[in-house]
């Protein structure tokens, strides 16, 4: 499907971090939402703050952060608070806009599973859990996801809803009173797709070179399609090059 | 009143078997000497709770040190999955009880300040809530709402790694600073392993840096490297390679035990491991020197 | 984006009247030439919470700004009597909100925090919770024990004075916390005074020192000797003979009038009201410089 | 009554400070409390740390403090912490062994009334409030209280409960469940009056030169008094050359 200067990855990097408004905090995790971050801070998002679920506010990491919790991310960041600070003063209080999600499972209505495959007290598969994921797909303004796209990966239902995109619908996050708008997004490396009126995952743009039928034999439900669906544009040479030479010169999320 | 003692004697006197240990620092300033230590001394049936267990609790599970783990991520950071502590509840080998970050914070928060709860707003995530009766609601009395609340966590042991520390123990931390004041304050016992114990002048001369007072620590201990394979900021960088490496040892039971034995049991205690470590290593691991711009607190 | 303005810029622009006020600081950095500016402007039906209200509530209850005061301890700290506040409660002239200081700021915390509410343990006292409705009571649901709670507050503006900031807001304070870093999360807007305006260099050579971020604040005045008569760590000392001087102005109306004519009124702005005060005021109160040990953070 | 080398303030530091134990943590106000507790450093409890409530933690103050805020508390404490964890880490906690209450108003069961004298919704006199009190009372293991004796600060019952003494008598505390034991000790000009068991107070020393009936003159009820009634030793010479010479030598306090 790909044009070959471009991996799966970046594809799905470059079309996240279109996605990303200047000035956004974002709540950012290490890999993949930690580069869309930087390559958007770099082209139309200057003003993109990064805030670490460590405790680290308006990150400058000199190099690609081991770990969520990198001493790089400090040096030269502008603040750094607790644990405990980070999820109350920022993420609970409403002042985070974006959140990025990852998980095994996503469902038909954006729902994540990133605890167990199978029964939670027999798991089957045991993932590693929630992390900062629970409290940030409810209380962060936007949310979005990136995934490669494999039937697996979006059953019709998740098996254990570890953070809550619509739940049932649309109506039912929505009485349910948190306060972030849920899952805007989900950017794989064949499509996006975004909820529709009712929460309801719909393919609203293909990647350059996508067909429908791919994406539906990779979705695990019959996956609508919206009625203005559009394509993405390529990454261009700046995004390639700024991931390439200046973020992840060694390759180690972008191959 | 000094504090000061080895390592070999603070978990003697402060970890017993069956013990609910929390070893803390948010994948920076993460204990392992300690939890070295406490395989080599062969405790029991503790239970380890930390956000992120992290290999500090796949090497103690993989020992045999563990009968329960409490976390809200399972994961080698950075790397992929945590292979002993997974393969054990996927084997129904060691009991667990789960959160997300913030609930499990929130639960040291309560014990820290001595609550009997602390709330959280919902989050509509239903599944976590149905399978851990830790997490209960009440209704707001202004507004009629539910609120989620978890109960307090009070650890018998909390280790605690910082920079620096006087030997009262009165402790200073920068980078990221995680849960490590919360521990120290929700625990009934702190074990404090320190880079460098100062005089106490240094320790006053900042005040504003000191996280933890001397006079909730039971021990101090001076361990330079402790946190090795993890980071220490303004001190070492993270053994990306062992992380790496750990992924390859921890696919088999063999190579988790010959690792065990020849950098734990085969051991006296931590500065023999930072020595076998190597040269190469401790090149490696070196960071360049970033100052902080000094603050006048004046003479008052 | 530089939120750099003056002074009578920022409460042009962010403070209305009848917007409930919180100025921070507990018995140091209290931003007095912010309080001063408002009473120039002429804001009326203001609600002033503190949990000090100290000489500058005071101040502003005497220049007629405020309807009501919130507060936890009413006194001219060090001397005795907040003589116009307990007048004006006196006589029926001020509305008034009260709370423990442990309460006060567990309001702020719950604002600061986006909860519904924040607990405390029961203290037996029976007094204030009968006077004041937002005492509420809720059943620990693991225990069955009564807990007390206490709502948010969400002051319309924090005003927060700071020794050093870049023009972006990022904010650093040593020396007492007090509840400044609640205060500026638990506002809708914020207006920010500092001693000194620093390049953001400074700032990010110590993260761990900055206790509010810029993204939060509205607007970032460069106030010199701001806090003044009060203390700010490393920069003055308090203006102790002022404090005893107002437990004489304030004993008549007259006298308050007179001042506030002479102090406020008839001056510009806080630079005019630094000079008025005399060459012997600014050396009295100049303190002898005390710097903190450097830490290294790391190249990383 | 009084020996004219040593002022009644003097008097009342000087015993309060023999009340406490080497090793205690004391939540310090300004004033005579803080004068005792560096007193006793200074003699029989070197150890004793003092915590004041603005969050300073071992402080080593050069001066007298002006006010709770004042810096010289903080420069060369040993550590600094915001207003809300002093109250919940450290007091709420149960860290603090020793706390100091004043009030205008101190009734047979110890309550103390620092609000109002009079109706609280019209009142004769406004006073300062709680301030930290109301907590202090309640939380730090014991407390005590410093007050020059007449009979308008000593009613039989307060016009308002700030701060829980034994309310009603020590079984109604209890079964209050607070985890402080509540108020032991009041020290004045003329003598100690301490809880019976019952938690009403009684008279346990006289200071020298007192008699009983000053005492009864300046309290607002019948004031029991102890069957093992001590009389007080008077300041020594070391302790009033602390007082005088270290601690407070232009006498802003002490006189």
């Amino acid at each position: 499907m790909s044009n070959p200067t471009y991996s799966k990855t970046e594809l799905m990097i470059v079309n996240a971090a279109r996605l990303l408004q200047d000035g956004d905090l974002v709540f950012v995790g290490v890999g993949a939402p930690n580069l869309a971050c930087n390559l958007a801070r770099r082209t139309h998002a200057p003003n993109l703050m990064m805030v670490y679920e460590a405790g680290v506010i308006g990150a400058q990491p000199a190099r690609l952060p081991l770990s969520i919790g990198d001493p790089t991310l400090v040096s030269g960041a502008t603040a750094v608070c607790s644990m405990y600070e980070v999820f109350s003063l920022y993420l609970q209080r409403g002042n985070v806009d974006v959140g990025f999600l990852g998980g095994a499972q996503i469902d038909r209505f954006c729902n994540i599973n990133a605890t167990v495959i199978g029964d939670y007290q027999h798991p089957k598969v045991r993932l590693p859990g929630s992390g900062g994921s629970m409290e940030i797909a409810a209380w962060a303004n936007r949310c979005y996801i990136m995934t490669p796209h494999h039937k697996r990966r979006f059953p019709e239902k998740v098996d254990f809803c570890t953070s809550a995109g619509f739940l049932s619908g649309r109506a039912e996050r929505e009485k349910s009173g948190v306060r972030g708008k849920g899952p805007q997004a989900v950017v794989t490396n064949l499509a996006i797709m975004k909820p529709d009126i009712n929460g309801e995952l719909e393919v609203t743009a293909l990647h350059p070179g996508v067909e429908l039928n791919e994406v539906q034999e990779n979705t695990g439900w019959q996956i609508k399609v919206s009625s203005q669906l559009e394509r993405t544009l390529p990454p261009t040479e700046e995004e390639l090059h700024i991931l390439h030479v200046e973020l992840d010169p060694t390759g180690i999320y972008v191959n | 009143m000094s504090k000061l003692c080895s390592l070999k004697e603070a978990v003697a006197e402060y970890v017993s078997d069956g013990d609910l240990v929390y070893a803390a620092g948010f994948t920076h300033l993460i204990p392992f000497a300690v939890g070295h230590e406490i395989i080599r001394q062969g405790r029991r049936d503790l239970t380890l709770a930390r956000a992120t267990p992290d290999l500090i609790y796949d090497q103690m599970v993989a020992a045999g040190c563990a009968r329960k783990i409490i976390f809200s991520y399972l994961g080698n950071p950075g790397v992929g999955s945590l292979r002993i502590v997974r393969s054990a509840i996927e084997a129904g080998e060691l009991e667990w009880e789960e959160y997300s970050h913030y609930s499990m914070i929130t639960r040291l928060s309560a014990g820290a300040s001595g609550l009997p709860f602390m709330p959280m707003n919902l989050t509509a995530a239903p599944d976590l809530e149905k399978v851990n009766p830790n997490f209960r609601r009440v209704t707001d009395p202004f507004t009629g709402k539910e609120v989620m609340v978890v109960p307090p966590i009070n650890p018998d042991v909390a280790v605690v790694h910082v920079q620096r520390a006087d030997k009262f123990g009165n402790a200073q931390i920068w980078g990221i600073l995680g849960e490590q004041k919360e521990a120290a304050f929700a625990a009934k016992k702190v074990i404090l392993t320190a880079e460098e114990i100062v005089e106490e002048t240094v320790i006053r001369s900042d005040p504003n840096r000191t996280l933890i007072p001397g006079f909730i620590v039971d021990a101090v201990c001076h361990v330079p490297y402790c946190a090795h394979p993890s980071y220490t900021q303004g001190y070492y960088d993270r053994d990306n390679t062992f992380y790496l490496q750990w992924d390859e040892i921890s696919k088999t039971t063999e190579g988790v035990l010959q690792w065990l034995q020849e950098y734990v049991y085969d051991l006296q205690d931590h500065a023999q491991y930072w020595q076998k470590l190597g040269e190469e290593t401790h090149q490696r691991l070196k960071v360049k020197e970033k100052l902080s711009s000094p603050i006048n607190y004046g003479e008052f």
